[in-house]
């Protein structure tokens, strides 16, 4: 019997596995994101990169909370023009590379986009949500017009498959899904961290230099899986999926509620670099045992049934 | 998945001891850290300066255990500046750690590379190995741990200062590679200025003796997730910080040559 | 040495002891109410009751999941006037009550409350976060301009202590606590579950009848206290801290990010009752070790060592 | 802080056997299940159904374990119907389970009772006590476990019907309180409808006899947390639902007389 294939199409983006790390984590340099490739995942993903070389916010930038991480490393990195070469090293390694970028400004995304996809990335992921740096456009992620308006000027400055990765620290990710699609994105990467932080009860103080940090891994799962299953049924265009996946079970759930790729961050650090091989078996696996013959059949199936399951949801009223 | 040595905490000082010029020892009772393995590292934290990493330098010396701090900037200055009953805050240990390894090991240790072997000779010397050991400074005063690793290891020690003020005058790569001419070594282990780490490494090679050297990149989160620590393909706070000969030459493009920033841009590695 | 008192006021309630049960967990009946009381609670709060009736959605509705639990109860409930004599029950049993109630438009959150002041409870808390309950009101608590309304019609039917119950699923709750605070709240409880999902691979459907669900427990906790840091800084009415309390240090944590009081929930499912008394304990202990002689001393201690903070969170950019 | 026992997770059923008028096995593999207390119950998941509590009937059986249903509503009626290879939901085992306790033990079973307490028969069958057993009945074929039981339990099982088909005639309560009359029992063990439960109780009371009773109510979220399904200062869920003296004589203003439906109103116990 032949293996199942595990390759998908995410928005023209031909991979031969569903998975990529998740950005910012373990994104600074080509050999850590070719071990990342070589670890099973079907492209890697950058960190986000701006226009000028930042060096993040001082230590402590990241906390173990339960089941989980909070960090607040605060976008450090080299800047667009010093990475051009970090991603040119990373096509000659033959690692198809989805860059991750931010600004300040409606330009700067524009700048940095045109100066990424120059530098022969395969797909761009604009990183609308951090929650740990406000500029010029505040809390982007959670103003759906800046979000429309971003992506459509970026849209501008490159044909590569644009990928808008959004925030759960909104009322209505839908609404801002729907404004990226808009403006023109090519898929929707939810979600990014949630917003939290950490008090040391000696010093009596914030942990994270920052105050406040970006909650990942298990313990955001119900809640990035839920932003996907909204996502999905809002938008037409592919669901990147993100957050606390961990084990092969989770990345099912995240295909089921209508992700067609999915990120792993802070898995790598329970589970080290292994994770990305141990996911793509099980999900082999379960597309073995279920009889599918490729992830593409997976995508979505659970909405099918939720609406039967929409309808019982309503008897709340007196039926004793 | 909850691992308790990976959590935030702080611990009291019991004891500020000063070793040698810029170099105090802080002391102190952490029930994680008595589980360390030789090699390993914690980050340490003082609120509103800085969270960086130290080498565990003592193990459970009586239920306390110790970092060692070299000044040479904001943090360690301040770290070495704190006294008894003073807060630090702690995560770890963290990292690989060091393994046992040879009848005949060779120590090079320079800077304040002493302060991660320390735990180690002192498991070694348990086990029944007495190490030859090659303690280097610039001058007499900035020998750490000369005093500790005498009483341990007699005349296994052998010192230099680059300076002549005490013991062999010359580098301690120098007088290690001089050693391993000599003498037949089944395992080096050294911690120090890279560049002096780089030097063994080759004299190593050249004698096709197995290494394990500790190095150092800029740490942030020192879990494996922002990929600061980055040299070549592994993570310096979780793959390492211990290297291996096979380590050493995967990333021997960059270990003694470039190291990167805390903005991920690479620069020289200047000592 | 005398041990040192836990006794908080909040809003004009004086208690015994920081800590009551979070709204919903074991608030169906007084004699469990009680048990909650002697187990060490200063008030214990009720179930969140509407105007009429509820059985609450069907099963399941709860599943497990990494440090924590979602849940879509869907707010079952006797009715205002059933609970009436369950209020008097409890306040013959001398145990301080803190009625929850919500209704389904801006009419019936005050005439449920109205019913329940009656009723003879301490303090009311309104409910205006139940994410599994969409009415005329929609999601009321995303909506600063429905909150203060909602708030200002019920301040005008009640002279009790009344605490408004925000949700972390918005944007900016710091606006949400602001328009409670305009429209007479006494105090914020922050906050209620996060909007989550959990679905099974085998069913290939989403597990809770609801669909979504409210994620609680550990796996909310850093970002609670998130929220209540934030609304700590955006209020001047006392704030009660709820979100994934388990143990006394995160008790602290919450006292020093400014809450003044505690709803504890999920950690009954892994500590049981004696988690009241397990928390009581700790914090005394820590009062007494930190030379605290009170808990008021310890109330947003964090927030003043929080500024200094924050200007060193502000080097991003190259300092190397 | 994770129990895996507590996850939702999906099972085949390996075989569907009835075992009288209305009443049906479910036969399944799971590792959580074969590590359950006597008087444990699992909550059955059929999606776009229902999630109900059903007592494990069988532990371990060569690595099986049971669940056996009375059909008396619309999911109990689908479980019924389900047959090999079908799936189900299921979380738990939960509850607190049965004791064990008494060198001469009666136990007193009507309606599905017997499905909860058939693995405590067994478990102290194994370690050398043969239980004295009432099991009770509207009429013979609706008798749960009877060749089961007498199997295990040869003649010390004693069977009763209401309407006389099989045994004796009358309720099992009642055989009970003249067993109780007549010998010397240490222990009284009860699952069934409620108001046999509350007579047998009373029987138990009068004698001076210690009881446990696995107790009904209405389960939600199964692990403490909800309150649907509280008896007095308890909940069937968590501290039960196997109640011991103490805990009925507590709760008897509400054993045998009151519940809370689905919305928290107190009902009448009608059976
Ligand atoms: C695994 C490991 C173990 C170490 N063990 C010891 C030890 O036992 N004793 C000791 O004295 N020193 C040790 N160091 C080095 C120590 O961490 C730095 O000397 C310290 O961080 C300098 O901080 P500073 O503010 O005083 O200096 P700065 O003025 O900030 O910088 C001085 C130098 O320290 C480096 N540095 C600053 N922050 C960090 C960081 N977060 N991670 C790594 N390097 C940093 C800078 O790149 C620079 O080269 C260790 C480093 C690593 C990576
Ligand atoms: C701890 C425990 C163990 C049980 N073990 C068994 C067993 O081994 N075999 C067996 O046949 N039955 C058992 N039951 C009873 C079983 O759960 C109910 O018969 C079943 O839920 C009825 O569901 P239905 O949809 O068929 O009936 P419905 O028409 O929904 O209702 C019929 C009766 O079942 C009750 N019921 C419905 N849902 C629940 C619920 N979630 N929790 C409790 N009661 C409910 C109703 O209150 C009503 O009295 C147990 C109950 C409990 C609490
Ligand atoms: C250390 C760290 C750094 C991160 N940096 C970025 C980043 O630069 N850009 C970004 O879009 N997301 C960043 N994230 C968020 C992750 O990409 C991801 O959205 C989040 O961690 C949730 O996924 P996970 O639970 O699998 O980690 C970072 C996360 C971590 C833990
Ligand atoms: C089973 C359950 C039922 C709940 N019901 C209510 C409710 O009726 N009203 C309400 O305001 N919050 C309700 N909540 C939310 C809790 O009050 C609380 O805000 C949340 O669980 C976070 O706290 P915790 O982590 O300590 O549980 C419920 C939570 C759970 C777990
Ligand atoms: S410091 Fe973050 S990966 Fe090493
Ligand atoms: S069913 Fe929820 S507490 Fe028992």
């Amino acid at each position: 019997m032949s293996k199942i294939s595990l390759a998908v199409e995410v928005a023209g983006l031909r991979l031969r596995s569903p998975l990529m790390n998740a950005a910012g984590v373990l994104g600074m340099s080509p050999p850590i994101l070719k071990r990342v490739y070589d670890s099973g995942a079907g492209a890697v993903v950058t960190k986000s990169i701006g226009p000028a070389p930042r060096t993040g916010h001082p230590n402590p930038t990241l906390v173990r909370v339960s089941c989980g991480a909070l960090n607040a490393m605060g976008l450090p990195n080299p800047g667009a023009e010093y990475f051009v070469d970090e991603i040119k090293a990373l096509k000659e390694m033959g690692v198809p590379v989805v860059a991750s970028f931010f600004g300040g400004s409606v330009e700067e995304f524009a700048e940095v986009a045109s100066t990424l996809s120059k530098a022969g990335a395969d797909a761009l992921e604009l990183n609308a949500s951090c929650p740990n740096v406000q500029e010029e456009l505040g809390m982007l992620a959670s103003d759906a017009g800046n979000v429309e308006k971003v992506t459509a000027t970026v849209r501008e400055e490159t044909r590569l498959p644009l990928f808008v990765k959004l925030s759960p620290n909104v009322t209505d990710i839908k609404e801002i899904a729907m404004a990226a699609e808009r403006g023109g994105a090519d898929a929707i990467t939810a979600v990014n961290t949630l917003k939290g932080m950490a008090i040391d009860i000696n010093f009596k103080r914030p942990i994270l230099t920052n105050t406040t940090g970006g909650l990942s891994g298990p313990a955001v799962k119900p809640v990035a899986l839920r932003c996907v299953w909204e996502v999905a049924e809002a938008v037409d265009i592919p669901v990147i999926g993100c957050g606390g996946v961990t084990t092969w079970e989770d990345a099912i759930e995240y295909l089921l509620a209508g992700a067609s790729a999915l990120e792993i961050g802070t898995a790598v650090m329970t589970h080290g670099f292994e994770v990305y091989g141990q996911v793509n078996e099980g999900i082999r696996r379960y597309l073995e045992m279920n009889g599918f013959s490729g992830i593409k059949e997976v995508v979505g199936l659970a909405h099918q049934i939720g609406e039967e399951q929409d309808s019982r949801a309503d008897r709340c009223s007196i039926r004793v | 998945m909850h691992i308790k040595s990976e959590k935030n905490r702080t611990v009291e000082l019991t004891d500020v001891v000063s070793e040698c010029r810029d170099v105090s020892s802080l002391i102190f009772r952490d029930e994680e850290t008595r589980g360390a393995k030789p090699g390993q590292y914690l980050m340490v934290w003082l609120p509103g300066v800085d969270e960086v990493p130290m080498s565990v330098s003592a193990i459970d010396m009586d239920g306390l255990s110790r970092i060692t701090v070299r000044g040479v900037g904001e943090m360690t200055f301040k770290l070495n500046s704190l006294s008894t009953g003073d807060r630090v805050g702690l995560r770890g240990p963290f990292g690989n750690g060091y393994t046992v390894q040879g009848d005949k090991p060779l120590f090079v240790a320079g800077g304040s590379g002493a302060a991660s072997l320390m735990p180690l000779v002192e498991e070694m010397h348990r086990q029944g190995t007495t190490p030859t050991f090659v303690l280097g400074a610039r001058s007499a005063d900035m020998l750490l741990f000369a005093d500790r690793l005498e009483e341990t290891l007699g005349e296994n020690l052998i010192v230099s200062t680059d300076d002549g003020s005490r013991g062999y005058s010359g580098y301690a790569s120098g007088y290690a590679a001089m050693l391993m001419e000599e003498d037949a070594f089944d395992m080096v282990y050294t911690c120090g200025p890279e560049l002096m780490m780089a030097k063994v490494y080759q004299s190593a090679r050249g004698h096709g003796l197995p290494i394990q050297a500790s190095l150092e990149r800029y740490v942030k989160c020192a879990v494996g997730l922002c990929g600061n620590c980055a040299i070549g393909p592994y993570r310096v706070c979780k793959d390492g910080p211990v290297f291996d000969a096979d380590m050493l030459s995967e990333v021997r493009s960059e270990f003694g040559v470039s190291q990167m920033d805390a903005s991920g841009r690479l620069i020289r590695v200047e000592h």
